[in-house]
Formats: structure tokens, C-alpha cells, sequence
């Protein structure tokens, strides 16, 4: 066990936690005031079930032992075999343990990046059972195949921390989610402003800073890999804030702060597979495509006509597979993309992405027919209009 | 001159206003309140202890106009306002002696 | 006793008062609240969605006050909130039937 | 029918309520507002620069009702917001016109 | 010294540190309006406050020189011979300073736990007067006691991260001071409603966050023991989140986010004596049962009629003490509880539950009086009324 | 490479880049609602654009090959020649990355530091204009000067972690800028109270947290004198939170959160020249000079008549000045001050002090001057009186 690893990795776990609550604070900002809770609530509660989850089945499901490049094994289930060891690690530099923790961070956040699509329109039972399917049977089987084994690495895609795995999965899950959900009442009619955007750019700030050690720890170990990834994300991060509220400002004449938290994002999201496999300069033109390619992306609902209502789809969606066909254009650290020479690279990543989608959004589509046919995924006319916080969770936000 | 005041949902303010306003009227001023009737409120949880929350947001809309357009905006109120449930809220009229526009120093009709 | 109603600008709230003060009133009751009139509103773009909004931020004084001092200080109100620029707001007059102080029980102009 | 109007302690409103639902009064209205009077403010400091701030958090609780039950309800209201101490605040009765209920249409006392 | 420990333990101070602002908005949600900057400065003076007297004379007396197994010597008041280098430190491996100062944020958080219960309604001249002292004769011995080399600690009592120490102590300390205090005003009349919930969900999210520097860094070292520590914490938190909202769900038919969020914190309550000695499935074990156990603890308060306001003595004072006992149970890791064979420990663990809720107690309420006689403890009705926040501080928490 | 101190000044790196949401956080709640996400978009945006011009030309003024003293050359412009490895790494230990990133954060924070002096009156393309060219033309510089090879460092003064290069650089311009931009319209007859005094207390947690990142990650190692650095960080920021309520307490009758947040802050801003250079007792009157000091600086602006809007005069520069010239008193470590008996040193600090302060603010006048004539650096009456939200940005900061 190389200690030095162990620490970077520990607190890079850390950090990755505390994306949830960032991304909580980011979505819950921007939803209205009635439906603040329980936005909260979608990702926060997450941090309890996705990590339960993780610990009985979804770790063995990515990196049990591999069958036949489409699934892990059971012999990981309820965290056997994972100690505080270097055994059985798929790291081994790190304890086993550090490595689960590290990856159970990520299949936390995935699932809430989701519910950015359902918000202020779904009803509490419904989004748990979905979500611990979702796992169990999208997550896990994606993270297998680009970590833990399975097909996807095999064929070389580059995925350093989760392009695939973590943002076009839930990008397609979240357009399946939004199509079949309906649109929110009043769609269309009302102004569905934010309620709180001092508290998104807060949720952006934390997302920022937790998601040093999303990438920078992807590295696994604490390398001349991981200062490049923690530059590359920085800077394709800057330079997506920038190109956002450039557009925007071209385009409607002002700057905003929403602008620049989401492009921010978008920089985040797209740089996440390419971290580790470009250099900074690239990461700054990556980043740059990114705030431009979201800012278009966010305009597709209009035109498809479909309720995503916090565009997780035009962000992680639009900006994951900019990220990962860019890797395979720039990649030239540890893989050669096809700047470098390699054009069969970009082909890969395309196949990637076209799996990714197809297959996260027909497998979400039809748990979310499962549950909806179980419990009910949206909830009656009035809950919704009296809001979730209130009918589903019994609270308000705020007595000011 | 009369004062219009409309008591309706929070989501209705919309509606209501670009009724008046296509009835040419040129002022209002909108209050957030929270109301109590018929329409129930909810109950809340917190550690376990339950409170029983009666009001429920509404917004109040008060408008000051010419006597003679009374009739026609209170029926154009209740148009936009309708939804036939429980809630909808009420429209209440009462006398008004008199207005000033402070910008100009008009008074009466002309200072709506 | 008359009711003087005052809505204009957020930032005349503190020279309003002293004015009233001034002249000896005792007693106000301010609600902040949303205008709409012909001062107009902004536009705000989130995320690329333009949407227009029509009501700006003012506040409304309320004073109910004996009959023959209302010319008064509606003057002196008109003074202290005038700027001469769309949106300085109107001061409504309505008649008040009865007052009472709930801490003594006087009624009438006793209890202003 | 008349307005009532009740200005009082915040923490006095569900007490209020209780009087009067108890009477049967079946709807009210209630706005946040912020009072001037004799109870006096506070001091506040932000890095050495002290404000005055001379309002104290109300509540108004707005109640539309018939002519007859006027004297029943604010002897109701009184006692039950009344503490004695500066501050309990004030009822004011004003006139009122006509009352429509946007739901059925129904006017003057059915519609209270 | 090693290097990468002190790495390690140096940034896991700073999370410790961060769990202070943290509490401060958990609690900060939770109160009225009017007192929600009286109840941040509850935790955020504290950073200043029992910092100093840490540096002045507590971190001395709780590992200066032992006397008698109860309180350490003067030899390191002022910071005296608390050097760069690894001279006189507890923890060979680390700086004396790194250990000094890892210590010191559990000496800022611990008195700052025992705010919520007298929330609302506390001088803030009598609450530094009465912490000062708190913090000297409570806080300091009993963390002598168990880590200093002082009896308890000798005796074999377990504590992996201050169950003892930082829980039942501040929760033992809110039980006196809520029944010495008396009600709030208006208390079973008025509804008591928290004013900012989303403050509150953040503020368990940076406590979450800040606990695994708590936890894993009572390793001491980046090994293999702060992976286990990590991993049980969030584990266990996982757990105690999901068994809260079980149980509400069950018994009032609802899962609310306030109570995500207090499993969350009674889930890190339990699991902090046991962190490093149990592994990962008996840690879920004791987060499910946190979580059920505080939320019939938090109903304590209404059987037998004191005002812990803010649920201190039910989810500190019954988490901590069921998870010191479970810690005698479930202990596998450098120790043995019951299920390994060893009932002693168990019975070990007993004593030092009794131990510390009686010396706690006592001791509060004996510093109770005195302050209460110097400068009083409650403020006027009128103050009270008024709101803290204008009365001590003459500020208001929100313009909006 | 050392992959120790490598994990650490990447750590600590993402800790400084946390500081600037916090920083918007701390000032955001000090202006009035209407101008929240103006104010917080001041240190956003930063992140962008400060990143992106440090990456392009900044970090190469700054460390680049020394021109006389005064400025460093092209090679490393657009991050040429710097890589994952040590290769032309000013700091021998770590990657040549790592050591540009860390400097970075501190690049950001500086410039969104100033715009406390000029919050809720300040054209946003004015900003940006005048932001870019301030980072060229001021902040490399100083950078250069002190750490980069230039002749302040070469002179031998002691700035460990920024008190000229951060503070006082940021005071100066903060002061040129009040001067030059006038008094917010209303300026001595309307109130301007904070408006939500809990995000600026989160957002002085944050900064205190980030801040460990700044001091100790300033030792460029996880050695023994992070850890000092760590504690006397701690201890000064302690202090000053204490002695600032103390004034206020004695002075005005009440001790205020805005205080002891405020306090805090001073106190961190005079330890940062002195962290690694003094020994924890020394850092506790240093922070309790700052508290007191500072609390007296903030009226500095009533006395000369300029509307530093959020203090930054009265804070960043009295506090930085104070603790370059207590580093001057109090040196002990690596360095021998006044009362080690080199008077000289103090001499020196003197220089320094007064070189940063005539510096920074004349080439900000100028620069002010010229995007002034540009694009106009103040909006219109009624873009103000509406808000900045809303005129610069399309936005408002609340739907409650
Ligand atoms: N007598 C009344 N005086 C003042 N406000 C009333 C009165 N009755 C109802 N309201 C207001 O009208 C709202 C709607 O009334 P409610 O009884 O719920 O439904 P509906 O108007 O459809 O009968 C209430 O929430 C309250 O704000
Ligand atoms: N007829 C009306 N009834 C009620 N409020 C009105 C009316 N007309 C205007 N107001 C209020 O007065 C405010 C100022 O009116 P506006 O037309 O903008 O400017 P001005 O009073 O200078 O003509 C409005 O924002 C609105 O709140
Ligand atoms: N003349 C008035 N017009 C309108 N509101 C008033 C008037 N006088 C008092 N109020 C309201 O009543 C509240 C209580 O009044 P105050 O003078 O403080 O105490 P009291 O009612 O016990 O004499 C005030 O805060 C204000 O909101």
C-alpha cells in the first residue's frame, strides 16, 4: 500500500461527497421555492441509499469478477473481500477499502444528477425505487464496462472519470425521465424563475471544488497524472464560464450568473473524460466548445419539446459527449487521439457514446414503466400544485 | 371612485392582470398574503412533531378605479380568475374618496 | 377618520416617515408590495428564457387618521415622496368607520 | 358588510384566528406587514454605523363580514390579541361595498 | 516525523475545522427568524474562543503531564514546548503541533454541540463566561480521561473519535443546561417551525463532509485503519439517513428532509467511538439503529418536559451513548467486543457511559449556577420576545 | 518529485480555489438584495477569467525568467514549458503544474478581493475590462517581486503567503477605485444593512477553511513548518474574531456576528505575511492587534469621506500592513525580526509596505482611467437605483 496514495484518495473521496450537497444546492436554487425540499431531498438522500446500495451489490455488480465483459460478480456483495488491505484491489496502491469508497462516491452523485429532469413533478416513493434499480441495473453495468473490465474499456474507450459513466448515463436517463414524466403543470404558461440563485452559484462553487477530486483522483494515485488532470479540469472549467456567458452575451446582450455557473458546469462535465488525457491548452479549448455546445444544448428542449426541467440533459448530456468525442480528438497523455494521429480513437469514443445513450435511456424507460406501474411515478394535480415539499414531505422551506 | 381588491391564487396573477390591463386599466399593486377558508390548509412534520399550517399563500390585488367600470372589471376579474375549485377567492369593492398622484398633483379620476 | 393609503417608491419609506412624524402622526403600518403601472418593468433572461417582468418593488404606508388633518398631510406626503419620475405612486383616500386600541379599548380618534 | 381590519403582534395571529373561527367566521386574510407607533424600535449595528430601525414586525389579519356581526367579532379580536402592553395594535372598521366569490358567482353576505 | 501522516492529519484538521461553520447553519436552520444569528455565533465564536483557551491551557490539561489518571500538568499551557518538530508529541508520527491542532477543533465543536439545547433564549455575556469555564473543567478532563492517558482510556473504554469525549459530554451538558434554562417562551403554545431548512440540509452536508477528517484522522495516520474509518463513517451515516426516514415514514407517513439530514448527523454520532474498531457491515448495523433509536430519542424531550431545543440530548446524548455501547459489541478491529467473545467490553463501555453522563451533568450544572449567579443566563422577556439577534447582538439575520 | 507534498499542494490548492465562492459568499450578504448576484458574479467570474488570463500570460510575467528585477519573461505564456513534471518547477518538489495551479487560486482571489470597494455601482463590462488588464499589470508584478525572483524578495522581505502580493494589492486598488468610482447614490441618507448576514458567516467559514490551504499549502511541503504555519493561521484568526467583538463590546455595547466574521477575516489577513515565519504565540497578538486594529480602520472611511462599500481598505489593507510589519517585529522563524534583534527587517517590511501601497494604487488609477474612457466603469442612475442584478445581468437574486 503506498500511504501517500492512500491520503490523496481518502480526501479526494471527500471531496467527491461532497459534490451531492453541492449539486443539491445547485439544483435546489433553481427550482420554485415550493419544490426546494424536496429537490434537496433527491440528491441528499441519495448519499444514504445510493451508498447502501453500493456496499451490498452495486460495487460487486462493477468490479466483482468480470463475466463475459458485461458484469462483475457477486463476490464483492455486502463489501466481502473488501478490506482495509491491498487485497483484491483493483488498485494496489490503495487499500481496497479507499478504492470502493472512491467509486462509491461517483455511483452516489450519478443518480442525482438525474433528478435535475423530474424535478418539481415526482413523487417521493416513486424516486427511490426507481433510483435503486437505476443502480443496480444502469450504473453499475456502465461502470463495469469502462472500470471494471467490461467491454467498453476492453475496446479502448477513454473515459477518465466518468464522461460515460457518470454524465451521458444520467443524461439519458434524465431525457427518458422527462419524456415519459410529462411536462409540469403550467408548463408553458407560468414563469418558472429560480427562487434562489445566490444558492445555485454556491452549489456551483462547491461542485467546483469537490470535483478536484473527482478528476484529479481519478488518477488514483498523487502523480504528475494527477496535477495534470487538476489543471486540466480547472481551466477547461474557466474557460466554460467564460465561453457561456460570452455566448449569452452575444446572443441576449447580458452576462448572468446563471450563465455563469452553467457554464462552469459544462466545463466540468466535459473535461471529466478527458482530464488525464490532455494537456492544458486543449482542456482550455475544450472547455471553451463546452459553454458554447451547452448554451445550444439547453435550447433543444424547446425545439423537441420535452420538460428537462434543470437541462441535465443540454449540460451533461450535450457536454459529456462533446468531452468524450474531444478526448478522442486531443488525447496525447497516456493515449493519442486523433490530433495525434490515431482517427480509429475518435471512432471508439463515437461507438461509446452511441451505446452509452442507447443504452442507459432504453434501460431507464423501461424501469421507470416498471415503477410508474408499481407505485406511481407522478403525483396528483394538487400535490404538485401545493408543491413536494409540502405533499410528499410535509415541510416548507423557509419561514423568513 | 372605487377600490377593487381580489383575493385569488398565486398562479392566477398572470392571468388576471393582462385581463384588466386589456381592459385598459393602467395601475394595480399586488400583495403576497397568505389566506384562511374554506380551502384547507395542510399539515406539517418536523421531528416529529406535526403542526396543522391553515393559511395557504394567495396574492391580493388592489386596483383603485372610475366608478362606472366597476361592474365590467369585477366580471373580467372573476373570468380570469376561475377555476371552480375550492379557493378561487373573492373580490371585494369598497368606497374611495380620493386619489393623488404624487408625481403630478392630479387628483380624482384623472390620477388613476 | 379617514384612511390615507400611500404606495411609492422603497427608498422614500425612511423620508415619508420623518414627514409624517413632522406633523405629529403617531402610528403607520407599512406592507411592501409589487406595482405595476406606467413606470414599467425589466426583462430577465435565465438559462436563454426571456421572461418579462411587469411589477416593481414599492411600498404602501397606511394611516388612518382624524377627518380634517388628511389635506395636510397628504401634502406633506405628496412633498416627501415626490422625485417627478413615472413611478413616484398615488395616494389613496377611503373612509374608516371605527378604530379601537386593542391595548386600552378607546375608540374613535382617541385611539390613533 | 363591513372590513375589519386587526393590526397586531405576530405571534398573537393564531390565537386571533381561534377567536374567530370560534365565532364562525369562515375566511380571513393575512399580510406581513411592519408597524410604526409608540412601542418603539431597536438599535441596530453593522461594523460600527448604527441604524435606528423604528419598525417592528405585524401582522394584519384583513376579514370581510356582515354589518351585524361587526361589535361581536372586534370585542372577540380584542380580547384576544390584548396583552396590555404598548404594541397590542389596532382595529379598524371601514365600509364595504359588495363581495363576489369568484367560485359560484355569489354576491354580498352569501359570499363572505 | 512522517510526512505524509502529517499531510494527512493536517488537512483532516482543516475538515474538523469546517464542521464548526457547519453545525452553525444545521442549528442556524433550525431556529426562528429572529434568532438565527444568535445561534450561528453559538458555534462560530467558538471558533475563536476555544481556540484560545485550548492554546492557553486546555490542550495542557487534557495532554499535559498526567496526575492521578484525572487531569495533564501545565507543562504545554501557551503552547509551551508544542513544537514543528515531533518533540513531546503524543503521536510520534506526527508534529506536536499537527496533533495540538487536530485536537483543537474537536475542543471548538464539542461546546458548540451543546448550543442547540438552550437556543433562543441564552445571554451571549453568560454563554462565553459559562463555555470558557466548560471548556476547562468538563471538556478538558474528560478528554484526559480518554486520551490523554487518564483513567477511563486506562480502564480500556473505547473511543475511537469521541463518543464519550465530544458526544454524551456536550449532549450530558445540554440536558442540564435545557432543565436549568427552562422553556422558551411560548413553548407548547407557539409553533417552534424551522425558518431555512435548506441551511439546515447544508449544513449536515459540510458536517457529513467534515466528519470523515474527524473520524478517519483519529487514525492518526493515512493507513489502512483511517480507510476502515472512513469507510464505516460514511457507511453508518448511509444507514442512519435511511432508517430516520424509514421510520418516519412508518410512523407519521412521511419522509421528510429534516429528518435525512438528523439521521445523517445521529448516524456520524454513533459510529464516531466505533469507527476504527468495527468494519463496514457492522458499521451499517449501528447507522440502522442510530437511526431508529435517536428518532424515538428526540421524543424523550416531550415525556419528560425540557426544551432541548434543538434535539442535542437526542441525537447526541442517545446516539453517542448507543454507539459507545454497540462499539462494546461489534468490535473487531484492534479490540473485541461481544460478539468476538469479549462481554468485559461491553461492560467496560457501560461504565464509561455512566461515567461521563454523570461527571457531565454534574459539573454543567454545578458551572450553571455559578455563571447563572455572576451574570445571569437567561435574558429578559422582552429580549427574548425581541429575538436574540436584536437583543445580544443588535443585528437582524435577513433583509430580503 | 515528492508525491507527499505533491498530495498536499494539490489539496491545498483546491482549498484556495474554494476561498473565492466564499469570498463572494462573505461579500454577497453584506450588499442590499437587489445587488446580490452583481456582487457575488464579481468573484465567480473570476475563477474564469482570472484563470484563464493567469494561464495564458500571468503565471509567466510572474515566474517567468527575471527581467531586472522587475518582471519575469514569455517562457512559460500559454503554459509552455510547464508540465506534469519538475522540469523549470520553481518549487524543486513538486510538478511544475502543481506549483502554476496553486499560484493560480491565489491569482483568482486577489482581483475578486477589490471588488468589495466597489460592490453596487460598477458597470460589469467596466470589470471585466479593467479586471484583465489589473492582472497583468499590478498583480503579476507584485507576484514577481515578492516570490517570482523580483527585488522585493531579493531585498529580503518577508511575505509568506501575501500580505503586499494579496492584501495590500487589493487594499490599494480597493481604495483607488472607491475614490475614483464615487459614492453609491443614497450614500449617508438610506440604510445600506446587510442583507443576509448568514451567507456572509458561511462565507467566513469557508475563507477560514480555504485559508489553511493559502498559509500552510505556502510551505510548499507537508513539513514541519505547514504545520506551523496551520496553528499560527488558526490561532491568529482566533484572536482576531475575538478581540474585534471585545472593541466592539467595549465601544459600542454589543458584541455582533458581522463582528467576530469580521474580526476573523483581519486576523487572517495579518498572519498571512507572517504564518511561517512567527510561532504561535506571536500569532495570537498579532491576531488580536488585528481585530482591534482593524475594527478602527473600518472608520477610516467616514474620516477621509470614501465609500470602501465592504471594507476592503479598512480590512485587507490595515490588516495586511499590520501583519507585514508585525512579521517585521516578531520573525523568529527562518527569519529573525525586530525583536530577534534585526531591526533592519523591520526596516525592510517598511519598504515593502509602502513600495506595494504607492504601486498598486497608481497603476490601478491608471488603469481605472483608461477603461473608464472606454466602456464607462459606472451604470446609469437608474441601472443602479434598480439594481445591479437586473441591469447588468438580467436576474434577480430571490422568487421567496
Ligand atoms: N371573509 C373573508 N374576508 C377576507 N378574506 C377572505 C374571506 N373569506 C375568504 N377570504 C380569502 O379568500 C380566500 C379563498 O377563500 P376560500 O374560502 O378558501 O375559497 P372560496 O373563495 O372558493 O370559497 C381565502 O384564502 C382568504 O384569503
Ligand atoms: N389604479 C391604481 N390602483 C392601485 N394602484 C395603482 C394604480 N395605479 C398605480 N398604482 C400603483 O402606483 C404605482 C406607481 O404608478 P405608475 O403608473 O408607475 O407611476 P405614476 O404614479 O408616477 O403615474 C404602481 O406601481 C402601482 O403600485
Ligand atoms: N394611525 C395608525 N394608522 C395605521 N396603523 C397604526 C396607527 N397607529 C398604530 N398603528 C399600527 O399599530 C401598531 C401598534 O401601535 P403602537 O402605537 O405601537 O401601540 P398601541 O397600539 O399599543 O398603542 C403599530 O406598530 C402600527 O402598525
Amino acid at each position: 500500500m503506498n500511504a501517500t496514495d492512500n491520503a490523496f484518495i481518502l480526501i479526494c473521496s471527500a471531496l467527491v461527497m461532497f459534490m451531492t450537497p453541492g449539486l443539491a444546492l445547485f439544483y435546489g436554487g433553481l427550482v420554485r421555492n415550493k419544490n426546494v425540499l424536496s429537490t434537496l431531498m433527491h440528491s441528499f438522500v441519495l448519499l444514504g441509499l445510493a451508498s447502501i446500495v453500493w456496499a451490498v451489490i452495486g460495487y460487486s455488480l462493477s468490479f466483482g469478477t468480470d463475466f463475459g465483459g458485461i458484469i462483475g460478480g457477486f463476490d464483492f456483495a455486502f463489501l466481502n473481500n473488501v478490506g482495509p488491505g491491498v487485497e483484491n484491489s483493483p488498485a494496489g496502491n490503495l487499500p481496497h477499502l479507499t478504492f470502493m469508497i472512491f467509486q462509491c462516491m461517483f455511483a452516489v452523485i450519478t443518480p442525482a444528477l438525474i433528478s435535475g429532469a423530474f424535478a418539481e413533478r415526482i413523487k417521493f416513493s416513486g424516486f427511490m425505487i426507481f433510483t435503486t434499480l437505476w443502480i443496480i441495473f444502469v450504473y453499475s453495468p456502465m461502470c463495469h464496462w469502462v472500470w471494471g473490465g467490461g467491454w467498453m474499456g476492453e475496446m479502448g474507450a477513454l473515459d477518465f472519470a466518468g464522461g460515460a459513466v457518470v454524465h451521458m448515463s444520467s443524461a439519458a436517463a434524465a431525457l427518458a425521465c422527462a419524456i415519459m414524466l410529462g411536462k409540469r403543470k403550467g408548463h408553458g404558461r407560468e414563469a418558472f424563475i429560480p427562487h434562489n440563485l445566490p444558492m445555485t452559484i454556491l452549489g456551483a462553487g462547491i461542485l467546483w471544488f469537490g470535483w478536484f477530486g473527482f478528476n484529479a483522483g481519478s488518477a488514483l494515485a498523487a502523480d504528475g497524472l494527477a496535477a495534470n488532470a487538476f489543471v486540466t479540469t480547472h481551466m477547461a472549467t474557466a474557460a466554460g464560464l467564460l465561453s457561456w456567458i460570452a455566448a449569452e452575451w452575444l446572443h441576449g446582450g447580458k452576462a448572468t450568473t446563471l450563465g455563469a455557473a452553467s457554464g462552469a458546469v459544462a466545463g466540468l462535465v466535459a473535461i471529466t473524460p478527458a482530464a488525464g488525457f490532455v494537456t492544458p491548452m486543449p482542456a482550455i479549448i475544450i472547455g471553451l466548445g463546452a459553454g458554447v455546445i451547452c448554451y445550444g444544448g439547453i435550447m433543444l428542449k424547446n425545439r423537441f419539446g420535452y420538460d428537462d426541467a434543470l437541462d441535465v440533459v443540454g449540460i451533461h448530456g450535450v457536454g459529456g459527449t462533446w468531452g468524450a468525442l474531444a478526448t478522442g480528438v486531443f488525447a496525447s497523455v497516456n493515449a493519442e487521439g486523433l490530433l495525434a494521429g490515431h482517427a480509429n480513437q475518435l471512432w471508439i469514443q463515437f461507438v461509446s457514446v452511441v451505446a452509452t445513450w442507447v443504452f442507459c435511456f432504453i434501460m431507464t424507460a423501461i424501469l421507470f414503466k416498471i415503477v410508474d406501474a408499481l407505485v406511481g411515478m407522478r403525483p396528483s394535480e394538487e400535490d404538485e400544485v401545493r408543491g413536494l415539499d409540502v405533499s410528499q414531505h410535509s415541510e416548507t422551506g423557509y419561514q423568513l | 371612485m372605487k377600490k377593487i381588491e381580489v383575493i385569488t391564487r398565486t398562479f392566477k396573477l398572470d392571468d388576471v392582470k393582462i385581463a384588466l390591463t386589456d381592459l385598459g386599466v393602467k395601475g394595480m399593486t399586488v400583495t403576497e398574503v397568505k389566506g384562511f377558508g374554506r380551502q384547507g390548509g395542510h399539515k406539517e412534520v418536523y421531528r416529529g412533531a406535526e403542526y396543522q399550517v391553515d393559511f395557504v399563500p394567495k396574492i391580493k390585488i388592489e386596483l383603485v378605479v372610475e366608478d362606472e367600470r366597476v361592474a365590467e372589471l369585477v366580471d373580467a376579474v372573476r373570468d380570469a380568475a376561475f377555476t371552480g375549485n375550492v379557493g378561487d377567492g373573492k373580490i371585494f369593492v369598497s368606497p374611495m374618496d380620493e386619489v393623488v398622484r404624487i408625481r403630478t398633483g392630479e387628483t380624482g379620476d384623472e390620477a388613476i
